[in-house]
């Protein structure tokens, strides 16, 4: 009987115990309920949020918190939208204090356009909230180098981007995640680029341990069915990649036997490839 | 006194506490964060520190990111 | 609430209402326990086999249809081994006799080597078994004009090869696929080369009716851990092909917002992109 | 008399019929499909189709595949 | 000294010996002159038209073969626009009458909006043409099988297309092209589907005799120029795939060497991969 | 009359004023006569060399400049070797001095493993050679915010990898070489991973100012074959690249006129898409 | 008579020879093909070849094509 | 005295020159450089520099790489 298949695959990720390897953020939903649909649809434990001011004279702060069952979630903190490590270190710390949870995804990054991630300030981001007693799982580019800097600066989980952060390009350099997961040996999880149920698929096909997407299901036009798909996704990427699959050839092995044939009426002369 | 809240004038009366603020805003029950010139200041410090004209006050909360 | 995530996916294929959109081929497992298993694991609906001469003097000749529950499997007879369309023919009429089913997965085989079908034979073997009233799922090749040609002729199903038995490289040509989709109207399954779970979720978002795959799963180290994965990959794909992906896009949205962020400590003189 | 069976030498009685066959060869209970020199033969006329020598019958089975 | 580099690279074509292995189309130039300049530009030899009906009272019937000196190219004439093997055979008898040519490029299409090729009606047209005496160039889809059929039929170079005419995707299925490079032993010619120059680059370096194309130059913005790179492409494609590629890799290997190297100011403690 | 096809299509980098796009390397050739004519054969005018210390006793310790005529080329040194900043300036100061030029090919390398670059140790060298007066081309990762700080630095040309050094994979995530060439305004020239000729013809398509390669020819089985390839596949990337190619469509437009067509035998009842 | 030409109407002189026809139309001397009742007739026998009424002519020539 | 050069021991006369090094050693009219404990020493002052007992030379030249 398959181990594998019997296996509880619950992981380690900061200070929790995972069953789930789908992170799914809570930004850009149609609607709050929406969102809360979503999120229970795709199985996930872990909702990132983000930091922002309140709404001076509007009463009601928390609104997104009321739609997120602690019991059911463990939320994680972002710095999302800090353009400097100063910025990010402020947010993580006020996210801390706010949430009284001891990690935070961190992200600073280089320019609105491309959302792609700073690496010199999300070094010493890094640094410093490492120092400061945060568990880092740090959003990056897919440079296996700086990769490995982050490691050394004591990141809890390096999250290199698929590809550009709601670019729904999936994971476009391969090469680069495999040779992360070579050579780090804390929890890599793809962090953004996931535009549908197969990029999740692939990723996990990689040795991902995880997978962090929001805008996929956010902006799909059926969010709920969507965070279905990325949830079994994620699951069906975790087995297939501890299951051994078949090696790729040009061609062709039969799945029937080649024995045991009835005569046939009028064997072709020669049977190409006999 | 005048100071700022998330970048808008707010007036208070002087000796005001973060606690006080907070009061005033009604913010002092919600799951908020509070920094003081760029410094955060932990809740269990709400009813000691006290505000100064002009001082910088950030109060933040949570919403849907990724 | 997301409608289709209440909605049952039941379809039709053939004289059969399925909810499963995996068919799973019953050959080159380790053992007939592991097949077992593996079956039950894929949460597959419809099992194929193939007609085999009995073994002379070998009293149990069933042995595979015992390890298939006929309470939770329906069998699907195939004509695999044979090159010819007058051999696939007999086969058929074989298995129908034996099995008392009135469907088949033809396949005529242009070569031992390739394992690729030979697109003559297969329509001519078609046009006598829907004359002789078998509902027929055909093997073909991913040609949309030979897909044409056979659903003129009256087949319950077209089943192109993503790419060639047994190879594990997925759909090799997705727009071929696509245009194969676009024209004709009855079941897509796309049959052969799976070779791990994205490749099953790739077919199915692609719009593919469902998939056939055997030694995918036969021939993993750990067969039952992955027909686990290819069931619940199939289930993504079908959910994922629904729910309205997002588009792709060299660069890039925000998940988080953009307002209410806090104060920039020194906010840097310009923010690229803004 | 003569008959081939999956193109074996099968030595039987004359004027045995496609049932006694399969009863002689421990088939008949079995699911399993018969052809006499490539017509396929049904179960229901088991009993009554003759074999003759030199008849080429093809019995059937079931195997893993794809 | 390389060999190939001296080789003269001729290659033998129906009753032909070519230098160039790009033939090119006729057809969509924005004016004739600029077809004239393109076709110079290309470096090609063998030029492809169509069969049209002449235009009533409109004197000057001949048009495009004056704008193609006879002394640079050979003329091929196509069947396009038949849809049925009797269509392309009549147009096939009227292009050797009208140019003395004894090859054709068959063309049996199965429908105006995929421009596919119709394996059947190829195939009997084939049958027909070269027991007519013709010297056929096939333009078949890319299945191996029909491939072969074509070549036992008596074809004079087998024409699989890389992606559908005119849609500009270059070689969508470089497995099959494979597979028929395998099988085939007359002149492989990739014909339809080449967009740009790293298309026609790719299909040699797949190891094809020679493309064909059209749409990819006439419709370019700047035909002539594009010709030019199609022509280079060709060659380029031609010799690397003669020259012994190396192999791919995960990572890396140094192009300059590791001895001598200069005392390093402070060795790094350990430099990984040492 | 093409105006580009006209264009002589020199472009400035650093001091030099090139036609040629092509930069090859002189490492790893199985003779220094092969490199020569490899050298010769792909056409280029830069060719890089590697500092390394003189061999003690070994008189002749010119060896590779002997077969790199001046008159013909401009020799580029590169830092190849170096693991930190400082070697790499010492590296780049002793090769001016030993040259003669003001130009160096900088590489600071993470590891011997992967031979991916250290993007801090780059930055860091690149800052202090350009105050140095050094024309700087930067070899990088394909991080597109990268190399804007490397622009930012000062350097003169940015060289992002298509893929690790020697793996011979070509450009592996062109979407980001896309980004790069969007916000880079100095000379973006694709170095390293170049595996054949379509690998140079596709990194000049997507816009690239040029490619530098050396494993990919030195270690071809045919260098001289391979280079002239590889040069010729640079000239049609770089033409194709300013022609502008046709879109990219599912399916399909006819290169020949639907108008004058024969009258059809047996007009099909109906043509599909019609 | 009357002839279909590329399927619009010709008239021309009884017992016309598809020579008469191509120079009436003034093809004689062009790079053309011709086909009557879809049977190729070849150059050689354009002077021999008469046509009747009601015959179907093509008279085709080149263009340009992929 | 002795020196190091390329990291082997190298004995000279006192005093000596860069310039009487690479003489000695035959680099003199090749296209060397040279540094000296890690400062490069241009071509225009190896015969004003003179080494020491212990230093570092390093003599550097060109070979293929990409």
């Amino acid at each position: 009987m398959s181990e594998l298949f019997n296996t509880v695959k619950s992981f380690k990720l900061g200070s929790y115990t995972l069953r789930s390897r789908l992170l799914v953020g809570t930004g850009k939903y149609p609607s709050l309920e929406i969102m809360r649909q979503a999120l229970d649809a795709s199985g996930c434990q872990v909702v990132t949020v983000a930091v922002r001011r309140v709404e001076m004279g509007q009463k009601n702060a928390e609104g997104i918190l009321d739609y997120i069952d602690p019991k059911k979630y463990i939320i994680l903190p972002n710095t999302a939208g800090c353009f400097t490590a100063a910025d990010a270190i402020r947010s993580a710390r006020l996210a801390r204090e706010g949430l009284g949870v001891d990690w935070v995804k961190l992200e600073v990054l280089a320019d609105k356009k491309t959302l792609l991630p700073d690496p010199l300030g999300t070094l010493e981001a890094t640094q410093v909230l490492v120092k400061d007693g945060f568990k880092v799982l740090c959003y990056t580019n897919d440079d296996p180098i700086m990769a490995r800097r982050l490691e050394d600066a004591g990141v809890t989980s390096v999250m290199p981007a698929g590809s550009p952060i709601g670019s729904g390009q999936g994971v476009l350099n391969p090469n680069n995640i495999r040779i992360i997961l070579e050579t780090i040996k804390v929890p890599v999880i793809v962090d953004a680029g996931v535009g549908t149920a197969s990029d999740v698929c692939i990723a996990m096909e990689l040795g991902a341990e995880g997978v962090l997407l929001n805008t996929g299901i956010a902006h799909a036009k059926d969010p709920v069915a969507m965070a279905r798909a990325m949830g079994q996704a994620c699951d069906a990427g975790y087995y297939a990649a501890r299951s051994g699959r078949i090696p790729k050839k040009l061609y062709a092995t039969a799945s029937s036997p080649w024995e045991g044939l009835i005569e046939s009426v009028k064997r072709p002369e020669t049977i190409p490839g006999e | 006194m005048t100071i700022s809240v998330n970048s808008k004038e707010q007036t208070l009366e002087p000796e005001s506490t973060v606690q006080s603020l907070l009061q005033q805003l009604g913010f002092a029950e919600k799951r908020v964060a509070v920094e003081v010139n760029q410094e955060l200041v932990v809740k269990s410090q709400w009813n000691d520190v006290r505000l100064k004209p002009g001082d910088k006050v950030e109060i933040v909360s949570f919403v849907g990111g990724g």
